[in-house]
C-alpha cells in the first residue's frame, strides 16, 4: 500500500466563498492576513508500490472523480 | 396521435425530491416512473428529470459521485438525441458534473443553506425548460439549496451568454441585481439550457410551486413547457 | 499516590447499584456484562430519577394507538392513517460540538420515527442558548443551526419549526431538542418486540466504531465541570446519507412484511437494542460479535456493545425471509448482518471469539433498573421572588418599548434559523415556519396535522405548575389557529441536577401543571423524554419543559389562516380574557427591566379550553389572521401581523398594560370589517383597525411600521453577523 | 507576506463518512484503494516574515477559528 494525498484547490478567478468568509472572520479576530484559499484534501491508500504507476492511477482518479477539472486543479504527493 | 409523456424521474441513492416531481409530472398530466440509479435501458421513456436531493449524500462535490452511476450513460444517449432533460436543483448539479451543461455550482456566498421563495426572470424561451414562458417574466419559485452558486470559467460564460441562460435571479419586478441575487451565482445565473435547448438546469425547485395550498403556482409554467416538450408523437 | 477507583465507579454505577447487579447475576460481573448495565441503568436508559413521576400524565384516548414507552408515539388519524411523534434532547453532545450533536440528534429522533414503520416527513428544534453578545454562544447557535440544517437537510426530512430562547442559565449549557413526526398505513405499524424462537437479528446499517462509548452514560447523566474535555472523544459523526438509504430500506422492508420486530440503535447501541427487543417479546437473544460489520477491527467486546455508532437499525426477522432482507440491504447499499437468534427463555447471551463475555437476564437490562425516588422540596428563594413584582410605570411609550422588544432575539424574526432548514419538501407543508403552529396537509385526504413546539424555562422557573400548564395552552393555541384541535403531546423534560431537592420539586410540579392542562384539554401525551444533569458547575438551567402538540385538523380549513393575509382597513379582535396584571415572565420585564419576579398568572381550566375551542371555530369559519398572544403581550402579537402583512395598524387601549402584559389565553383575529365573529362563550373586544404606516397605540405612542420591521428582521442576523 | 499551508484532517477514530462514499466510488470505477479520508487545505498569507512567528499567529488562528480541535488536527506548513 502507498500513501498518497491529493490537494485540490479552486482554479484562480473563481469564486472561493469559504476563503472569503475565513478571511474576513480572521480580520475581525485581529489577524492580519492577505488572501485566504480554501481546498481540501483527499489521503488514499494504494494497493500499488511503484511511485510512478501510483501517480498514474491517482492522476486517472483525480481527472475522473476526484476533481472537477472545470473549476479546480489538483496536486499529488507520494507519501510513502 | 399522442402517445407517451412517459417521464423517467431517476433516483439516486440520498434523492429526496423525486416523489414531489413524480406528484408534479402527474398533476400536469405526463406519466412519470421512478427509475433506480442502477438502470441502463431508458429507451420507452419521452423524458428525463434528474430531481433534487442530496445524491450519494453530496460527497466530494455535489454531483460528482452521482456522475458515474450507470443510468447516466443512458441519460447522455438522450441528452445528444434530443430528448429532453431536465434537472433540478441537485439534479442540474449533476448535469454539470456529467459535462451536460457547461459550469459548476459551489457553496452559496454566505455559506448558509438557503430555503426560501426567489423572483426568476425569464431570460431565453428556447428550452425545454421555458418554452411556454415569455421573455420577461417573473416567477416566484423556492430556491432550497447549499450549492447553489452558478460559476464558470470566463470564456465558458461567455459562450452561455448567448441565449444558454434561461433564468436569473431577479426582484419582484424582474430586475436582475446584485441584491436580487441569493447565493452569488455568476449574472445571476439560476438556470441554463444547452445549445440545443433540450437539456436544461436549474437551482429552484418549480415542482414546489404548482398549488395555491402550498403557497405559489408560478413553478406550473416551466413544468408545462417541459410536458409540452415530451410530446412524441407516432404513425 | 491514589489508586483507580472500581470499575463500577469509574462507569457511573453507585456500590447500590453494583450490588444489585450481582445480586441479579448470582456472581461478579464479568466487564462486558458490567458496561451492559452502567449504560442501561444510565438516567439516561433507564429513567430512574423520573420514572416514578412520569405516570401521572394522562396518555388515554380513543385515538391513542400507541402510547409512551415505545420509541414513538402513534395516533389514529382516521381512514387507515396513523402518526407516530417523538421528542429528543441532545443537549450535552451539543455543547461539546454543536455541529455534530445537532446533527446527530437530527438523525437519531427520525430513527424512533420510522422504527415504528412511520415515514417520517417533518422536524422542529426547539434550541436554548446564552445571550448571542458572547462569542461562543454565536458559534454554539450558528453550529447547531447548521448541524440541523446539515443531517436534516440532506437526510431529506423538511425542518419545520422549532422555538428558541436565551439566557445566562444556558450559557454552559445549551438545550436541543428535536420532534419528529412520521406518517404510515395502519398495517405498517411495527413494534419493538421480537419474538419467534429461532427468528434471526439483523444489524442494519452503519459499521460499528468506537463513536461515543459510553456516551449516552457519561454525556447525559452526568453534570459538567472543568473535566468534560476528556470526555471529548465520544463525539460522534452523523451521516444523513447512510441514514437516509437506511430509511428507505426499513421502509422497503416494512412494506413487503420482511420484519418481525425493529429497534434502533441508540444509547447503549447493540446491548440496549438487542435486551430491549428480547425483553420486550419476553424471550432471549444470542449475539455473536464477530458478525458485528466493524469499522476498527481491534475493538473489544464491551466497545462493540456500548458503542453509539450512528445509523444502525436491529430488525428480527424470520429465517425464510434472510435471504431477501439481505438482498434488500445490497440494493439500498448498506450493510446487513446477521448477528444473532431469538433464543426461548429470557438470557441475552453474547459471544466474541468463540467465548462467552456476557450472559444476562435480558429484562434485567431494562426492567430491573433502580428507581429512585429522590427528596424533592420547594425552594425557599421562591418566596422571594413571588414577593418582588415587576414594578411597573404610570405610563409608558409603548411604541418605543415595542422597538426595543423586537430588538430581542428571542422576538426577532426567526428566518435567519428556519430559512437554514428545507421546509418545503414531500410539498406538504401549507403553514410554515414563521407563523404559529406550522400545518401539513396529508396528501390525498382533506385532512391536516398542525404542530407547535412551546417551552418558557423563565415561566418555569418562577412557577414551574403554572409555567408548566401554561407552555401546554399556548401550544394547543399555536396549532388552534390553523383550524386543528389539540390531539396529542409528547414533552421533553430539561432540568438540573435531580439528586437536589429543588430540581426535584421543579421536575415534579412541571409535570402536575402540564398534566392537569392536558386533562382540562382532553389531550393525551403520548411520549416524551426526559433530560437532567443540566447543570455546570454547579449552576442549574431554568427548568426547561417543551411541549411538542400535534393538532389534527379534519377537514383543514378550507381557506387557512396566515399571518400574511391582513389588509388595510380589517378590524382587529382581541379574543379571551384580559390580565393586565400579568407581568412576571413577560417580554417587557425581561427585555426593558432585566427583572426576573413577581409570579406568573394561573392558567384557567374552565376558559382556557374555551379559547382554543374559538379559535379553531375561527380558523374554520374563514377568518384570514389569527395569531396567539404570548409573552411578549398583544403589542408584539399585533406588530407580527404588521410586518408580515407590510401594513401598519392602530391598536387603542385605556391601559397601557393591557399592550404588554401576557396572560395566558388569548388570540387576535383580523377580519374584513363587520365580519360576525359569533364568539359568545368566552370575552371579545375590538382592539384595533389595520391600516397606515405606523404601528400606533394612540396616546401611548407609536412607531413607524418600515422602522419596526427593520429592528425585527435584524434582530437576529445583525448579532450573528 | 508569508505563504502558509494548514492541513486539516479528522482525528483518528471519528468516522469519515466522506471518505468511505468516496472510496466506494473509486472502487465501483475500478480503482483499488484501501482507506480514503478527507481533509480541508487553507492557504494563508500571513503579512510577517518571521517564520517563528508567523507559525504561533497560524497555531493561535487554528486553535480558534480555523480548525476544529474536538474533532481535528491541523498541521502548518510555513511555504515561503
Ligand atoms: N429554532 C427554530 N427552528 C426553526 N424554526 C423556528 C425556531 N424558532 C422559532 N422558529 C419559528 O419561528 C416562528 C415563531 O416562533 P415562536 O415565536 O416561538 O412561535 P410562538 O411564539 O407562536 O410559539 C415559528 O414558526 C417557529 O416554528
Ligand atoms: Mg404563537
Amino acid at each position: 500500500m502507498t500513501q498518497v494525498r491529493v490537494s485540490i484547490t479552486r482554479k484562480d478567478g473563481l469564486s472561493d466563498p469559504e476563503g472569503v468568509a475565513t478571511r474576513r472572520a480572521l480580520l475581525d479576530l485581529g489577524y492580519d492576513v492577505g488572501e485566504v484559499h480554501f481546498g481540501r484534501i483527499i489521503n488514499l491508500e494504494v494497493d500499488d508500490t511503484d511511485e510512478a504507476s501510483v501517480r498514474a492511477a491517482v492522476t486517472a482518479m483525480c481527472e475522473r472523480l476526484l476533481a472537477n477539472p472545470v473549476i479546480e486543479d489538483y496536486s499529488i504527493e507520494v507519501l510513502s | 396521435m399522442t402517445i407517451g409523456r412517459r417521464v423517467a424521474v431517476i433516483v439516486f441513492p440520498g434523492s429526496n425530491c423525486e416523489r414531489d416531481v413524480a406528484y408534479a409530472m402527474q398533476l400536469l398530466g405526463a406519466d412519470p416512473e421512478l427509475v433506480w440509479h442502477r438502470e441502463t435501458d431508458l429507451s420507452e421513456f419521452d423524458g428525463v428529470i434528474l430531481p433534487g436531493g442530496f445524491a450519494h449524500g453530496d460527497y466530494l462535490r455535489t454531483g460528482a459521485i452521482a456522475r458515474f452511476s450507470p443510468v447516466m450513460t443512458e441519460v447522455e444517449r438522450l441528452a445528444d438525441a434530443g430528448t429532453p432533460v431536465l434537472g433540478i436543483c441537485n439534479g442540474f448539479q449533476i448535469l454539470c458534473e456529467a459535462g451536460l451543461l457547461p459550469g459548476a455550482l459551489v457553496a452559496n456566498r454566505d455559506l448558509k443553506f438557503i430555503c426560501r421563495p426567489v423572483h426568476l426572470r425569464v431570460e431565453s424561451t428556447d428550452s425545454v425548460l421555458t418554452r411556454a414562458a415569455t421573455v420577461g417574466d417573473v416567477l416566484r419559485i423556492p430556491l432550497n439549496s447549499f450549492e447553489g452558486n452558478y460559476v464558470a470559467p470566463a470564456p465558458v460564460l461567455d459562450d452561455l451568454e448567448n441565449g444558454g441562460v434561461v433564468l436569473r435571479y431577479s426582484d419582484a419586478d424582474g430586475s436582475v441585481s446584485d441584491a436580487a441575487n441569493p447565493n452569488g451565482s455568476l449574472n445571476n445565473i439560476a438556470g441554463i439550457a444547452n445549445g440545443g435547448g433540450n437539456v436544461a438546469g436549474l437551482m429552484p425547485h418549480p415542482e414546489r410551486a404548482i398549488e395555491t395550498v402550498l403557497g405559489s403556482t408560478d413553478g406550473r409554467i416551466l413544468l408545462e413547457s417541459f410536458v409540452a416538450s415530451l410530446d412524441r408523437v407516432t404513425a | 499516590m491514589t489508586t483507580e477507583a472500581p470499575a463500577h465507579i469509574q462507569l457511573g454505577m453507585t456500590d447500590a447499584e453494583y450490588d444489585a447487579v450481582v445480586d441479579i447475576l448470582g456472581r461478579e460481573p464479568r466487564p462486558a456484562e458490567l458496561a451492559m448495565y452502567s449504560v442501561m441503568w444510565s438516567e439516561h436508559c433507564s429513567y430512574k430519577s423520573s420514572r416514578a413521576w412520569l405516570g401521572r400524565f394522562p396518555t388515554e384516548a380513543p385515538w391513542v394507538v400507541v402510547g409512551p414507552g415505545e420509541n414513538a408515539g402513534v395516533v389514529d388519524l382516521g381512514d387507515g392513517w396513523l402518526a407516530a411523534l417523538r421528542i429528543e434532547s441532545h443537549n450535552h453532545p451539543s455543547f461539546v460540538e454543536p455541529f455534530q450533536g445537532a446533527a446527530t440528534g437530527v438523525g437519531g429522533i427520525l430513527r424512533d420515527i420510522f422504527t415504528m414503520g412511520a415515514r417520517p416527513i417533518a422536524v422542529w428544534d426547539p434550541i436554548r442558548f446564552g445571550p448571542l453578545d458572547d462569542a461562543h454562544n454565536r458559534y454554539l447557535l450558528d453550529g447547531v443551526v447548521s448541524g440541523i440544517a446539515h443531517y436534516g437537510n440532506a437526510v431529506g426530512v423538511p425542518t419545520l419549526g422549532g422555538e428558541i430562547e436565551f439566557s445566562e442559565r444556558y450559557s454552559a449549557n445549551p438545550l436541543v431538542n428535536v420532534m419528529a413526526l412520521g406518517i404510515l398505513k395502519q398495517e405498517q405499524l411495527v413494534l419493538s418486540a421480537a419474538s419467534g424462537e429461532g427468528n434471526v437479528a439483523i444489524l442494519l446499517g452503519a459499521s460499528t466504531g468506537r463513536d461515543g462509548i459510553g456516551g449516552a452514560s457519561i454525556l447525559a447523566s452526568a453534570s459538567f465541570d472543568e473535566s468534560s474535555g476528556a470526555k471529548r472523544p465520544s463525539v460522534q459523526i452523523g451521516d444523513p446519507f447512510e441514514e437516509k438509504k437506511l430509511i428507505e430500506a426499513c421502509l422497503e422492508l416494512y412494506e413487503r412484511g420482511l420484519v418481525v420486530g425493529i429497534q434502533d440503535l441508540g444509547a447503549a447501541g447493540i446491548s440496549c437494542a438487542t435486551s430491549e427487543c428480547a425483553a420486550n417479546g419476553g424471550v432471549g437473544m444470542v449475539v455473536d460479535l464477530d458478525d458485528v460489520p466493524l469499522r476498527e477491527d481491534d475493538m473489544n467486546a464491551g466497545e462493540i456493545l456500548m458503542s453509539e455508532s450512528q445509523e444502525r437499525m436491529l430488525a428480527i426477522v424470520e429465517p425464510d425471509d434472510v435471504d431477501e432482507v439481505l438482498e434488500l440491504a445490497e440494493k439500498w447499499e448498506i450493510n446487513g448482518a446477521v448477528i444473532g437468534t431469538v433464543t426461548a427463555g429470557g438470557t441475552l447471551e453474547v459471544r466474541q471469539h468463540g467465548e462467552v463475555v456476557a450472559e444476562v437476564p435480558a429484562a434485567s437490562l431494562s426492567e430491573d433498573a433502580p428507581l429512585y425516588r429522590r427528596p424533592a422540596e420547594r425552594p425557599e428563594a421562591l418566596d422571594r421572588l413571588w414577593a418582588d413584582p415587576v414594578d411597573l410605570p404610570a405610563g409608558l411609550d409603548v411604541g418605543e418599548t415595542l422597538l426595543r422588544m423586537l430588538d430581542d432575539p428571542a422576538v426577532g424574526d426567526r428566518s435567519w434559523i428556519y430559512q437554514q432548514y428545507d421546509h418545503q419538501l414531500f410539498l406538504n407543508t401549507v403553514i410554515e415556519p414563521g407563523h404559529d403552529g406550522s400545518l401539513l396537509r396529508i396528501k390525498g385526504t382533506t385532512k391536516g396535522l398542525a404542530v407547535s413546539t412551546d417551552g418558557n424555562g423563565r415561566l418555569c422557573f418562577m412557577d414551574p405548575r403554572r409555567g408548566g400548564a401554561r407552555i401546554v395552552y399556548e401550544s394547543a393555541l399555536n396549532v388552534a389557529v390553523t383550524g386543528a384541535r389539540p390531539f396529542a403531546v409528547v414533552d421533553n423534560l430539561n432540568f438540573g441536577n435531580p439528586e437536589k431537592p429543588e430540581i426535584m420539586w421543579q421536575f415534579i410540579e412541571t409535570i402536575e401543571g402540564m398534566s392537569a392542562a392536558c386533562e382540562a384539554l382532553g389531550v393525551p401525551v403520548i411520549g416524551g423524554n426526559v433530560s437532567f444533569y443540566n447543570e455546570t458547575d454547579g449552576v442549574d438551567i431554568f427548568p426547561t419543559p417543551v411541549v411538542g402538540m400535534l393538532g389534527f385538523a379534519d377537514p383543514m380549513p378550507g381557506h387557512v389562516p396566515r399571518l400574511d393575509q391582513a389588509e388595510p382597513g380589517m378590524e382587529v379582535w382581541l379574543i379571551g380574557p384580559e390580565d393586565p396584571t400579568d407581568f412576571a415572565g413577560t417580554t417587557y420585564s425581561r427585555v426593558v427591566l432585566d427583572h426576573v419576579g413577581g409570579r406568573p398568572s394561573d392558567v384557567d381550566h374552565t376558559i382556557g379550553p374555551k379559547v382554543v375551542d374559538e379559535a379553531v371555530r375561527l380558523a374554520h369559519a374563514g377568518v384570514p389572521v389569527l395569531h396567539d398572544i404570548s409573552v411578549g403581550g398583544a403589542a408584539v402579537a399585533v406588530a407580527e401581523i404588521c410586518f408580515r402583512s407590510g401594513c401598519g395598524a392602530r391598536v387603542d387601549s385605556d391601559d397601557w398594560r393591557t399592550l404588554l402584559s401576557a396572560g395566558p389565553h388569548r388570540f387576535l383575529a383580523v377580519v374584513p370589517p363587520g365580519f360576525d365573529l359569533e364568539v359568545t362563550d368566552v370575552p371579545a373586544r375590538r382592539i384595533g383597525t389595520m391600516g397606515g404606516n405606523h404601528i400606533d397605540f394612540g396616546r401611548h405612542g407609536r412607531v413607524p411600521l418600515s422602522l419596526a420591521a427593520d429592528v425585527w428582521r435584524n434582530a437576529i442576523p445583525r448579532r450573528m453577523g
